[in-house]
């Protein structure tokens, strides 16, 4: 049979059509979204509402990675799980509504790991990585590793050990099961995570290549209007939503700076103990 | 903005801190402080950042657990410090001179999901 | 049967007790919230996020509005509906979704109308308006008609009408299908919309009922840090989001002044064509 | 901040004028413009939003459409004007008085969902 002349199976012009015309997106973009594959580390308050939003874009290959079980007090705030599901799999769960949602995505598995575990390897592979975090009626979102410019060269966006070096007193930390969360508090930090890979793949300025020449990345101007944004959000505050500026890459940074202990080969052979590093926070809590 | 509050004349500078992620509850619960600091310290020198950091533990937190605030005489780890809206390294971190009406923000950060 | 002592049943327990814990919510707040009804006009790019969460939160009845059936190209935003479920009903595949989230809530269903009858019937019984809309990459949110004080009550909160008098012309407004949306940006929307009326419920000052002194509505400080704010949202601008002090009601208000002239005898005679009066605008294409 | 910026001395104010909502579109794309203007109108009055309405339209806006941003003089229903941050019912609409650094943000109502 004949190849296509078209980019995309008619199927897909109509199913996103209404991103396919706006000039954020159009059909390169839409091309470079299903040419990517992004890991989505836990199915939980977060990783409901990116998924769904990422997969609905058109992402297409989706890893999901989840060791627990659906429990009655995860419906208030994980809303692609339900009532029916209690007791299977989040990732099988979450699977389960996906592959209804948008057939096109190849969906794979995997298992979780820390915040400091998943920053390193972002780091090590040329990864950027969309991190947020909800508790109560706050959440935090920062893109870490963007750009992703190799270990070692200041100019790459800092890592998540760049902006905590080391991690917090373990009775400092609250986990949702102690502090509580309020579910739009956490969905709106989930939806933001999907809003912000997807600019980062439509714009085709993620591709992080080794050329002779040294590393590209695509057309990102590196002004300071473009200098890696946080944001912080407050629910009950007169100022919700507080945007900031990230700092710069440490210089003597464990992953990412020319002086970095941590490596692909520190990680394989497991030399480096992340539980023991986090103190009492099980790598699961922490996320 | 608010230009009729400054008072450098009085060699008072007046800011405004905020405490956010939780962090609040070590300072009674409120979220914004409006504060009022002596522009020089004892040593004649620009107050900084490190000094707000230690006249906040000694004048304004009442919750005695100061471990949650300061440790090795700076914020914890697991503080983020932003001075206007950036983070407080683009700033000189704790050696920064505060300036009248700055903006300092204290977030905690979270780790549930 | 004996009637219990607990005021939830220990399923719900289970299920809020994420929420229950945080002092926002607490029993009272989830009492507050299970005694509550909402109505959800639009199960759209809003609406599917809004409900998924207010569903969640445990809100005692939900009355869900549209007429429209599920479309691919509505799929990459409006997560509740799914491929199955094209040519379906929206407000049939929603209940689908949310009967499964949470089967303790009641879920009704209603015919939808313009923003403007949407307000103006706010106005007329007394109840809040949580309003939002997206376009592109764009976002707004408002809280209209709260505090719900009495029509000619300046102190009450402005309507819809005290913003925009008069319809924007016909040909400035934009629809999603013409201009493109982006599934998240109306994601975040949809999902605030949530948070803003479990805020409002779980507090327990949306009440305003009138008594013999005049009007009460709980124990809403009515100082200027609690005046009423609306939000804007611009995925790709360096301060993204943007709250701003609402204005207070207009004088002379068509609906919510001394002079109102908008009646529920005009709104039950259908005197006002709302049709009309928007110009070319259908009404669901303006919502 | 800024505050060097300022330049009252040359009776001349400068802004902060925004678009966002669509509105952008009219004025070349470009969300964010700072604009100098005369701190005093040929009447030799302060100059107000309605000035600086006028001014946008007639220096700044290269549209032909018109009518898509103004209306019977003013700016056209669905546009909400916001003066540093509040909306401009609060502060006199038209006839607030510009001061030196004001951000003035014009919003296009949205409809979609
Ligand atoms: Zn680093
Ligand atoms: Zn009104």
């Amino acid at each position: 049979s004949k190849v296509s002349q078209w980019p995309l199976l008619s199927e897909e012009y109509e199913r996103y059509g209404r991103q396919l015309i706006m000039p954020e997106v159009g059909l390169k973009g839409q091309l470079h979204l299903k040419g990517s594959s992004i890991l989505i580390i836990g199915i939980g308050g977060l990783g409901c509402p990116a998924v769904a939003y990422l997969a609905g874009a058109g992402v297409g290959t989706i890893g999901l990675c989840d060791g627990d079980y659906v429990e009655r007090s995860n419906l208030h705030r994980q809303i692609l799980h339900n009532t029916y599901k209690i007791g299977i799999s989040k990732v099988d769960s979450a699977i389960d509504y996906l592959k209804a949602l948008n057939p096109n995505v190849t969906y794979c598995t995997d298992t979780p790991a820390s915040r400091y575990l998943i920053s390193d390897t972002c780091v090590l592979l040329g990864k950027p990585l969309v991190s947020a975090s909800a508790l109560q009626t706050n959440g935090q979102l920062n893109v870490f590793n963007f750009p992703a410019r190799p270990v070692g060269d200041l100019t790459g966006g800092p890592c998540y050990r760049c902006m905590f070096p080391k991690p917090p007193p373990p009775e400092s930390v609250l986990t949702c099961g102690e502090g509580g969360i309020l579910g739009p508090v956490v969905g709106v930090m989930g939806v933001l995570q999907a809003l912000e890979a997807i600019k980062l793949i439509a714009s085709g300025n993620i591709h992080c290549r080794l050329t002779d020449q040294g590393y590209s990345d695509g057309e990102r101007v590196s002004d300071d209007s473009q200098a890696p944004q946080g944001l912080i959000f407050s629910a009950y505050s007169s100022t919700p939503f507080r945007s900031f500026k990230m700092r710069r890459r440490r210089g003597n940074c464990a992953a990412c700076s020319s002086h970095a202990i941590i490596t692909r080969e520190s990680l394989r052979s497991g030399s480096m103990d992340y539980a023991q590093f986090c103190g009492a926070i099980s790598p699961i809590s922490a996320l | 903005m608010a230009e009729a509050e400054k008072s450098e004349a009085q060699d008072v500078i007046t800011l405004k801190v905020e405490f956010t992620g939780g962090l609040e509850m070590l300072f009674s619960n409120i979220k914004e402080h409006k504060l009022s600091l002596p522009a020089k310290d004892e040593q004649d020198k620009a107050t900084t950042v490190n000094y707000l950091v230690d006249y906040l533990c000694k004048k304004v937190m009442k919750d005695r657990r100061k471990e949650l605030f300061v440790q090795d005489g700076t914020v914890r780890p697991g503080i983020l410090v932003l001075i206007n809206d950036a983070d407080w390294e683009l700033e000189g971190e704790g050696s920064y001179e505060l300036q009248p009406e700055d903006n300092i923000l204290f977030v905690s950060t979270l780790h549930g999901g």
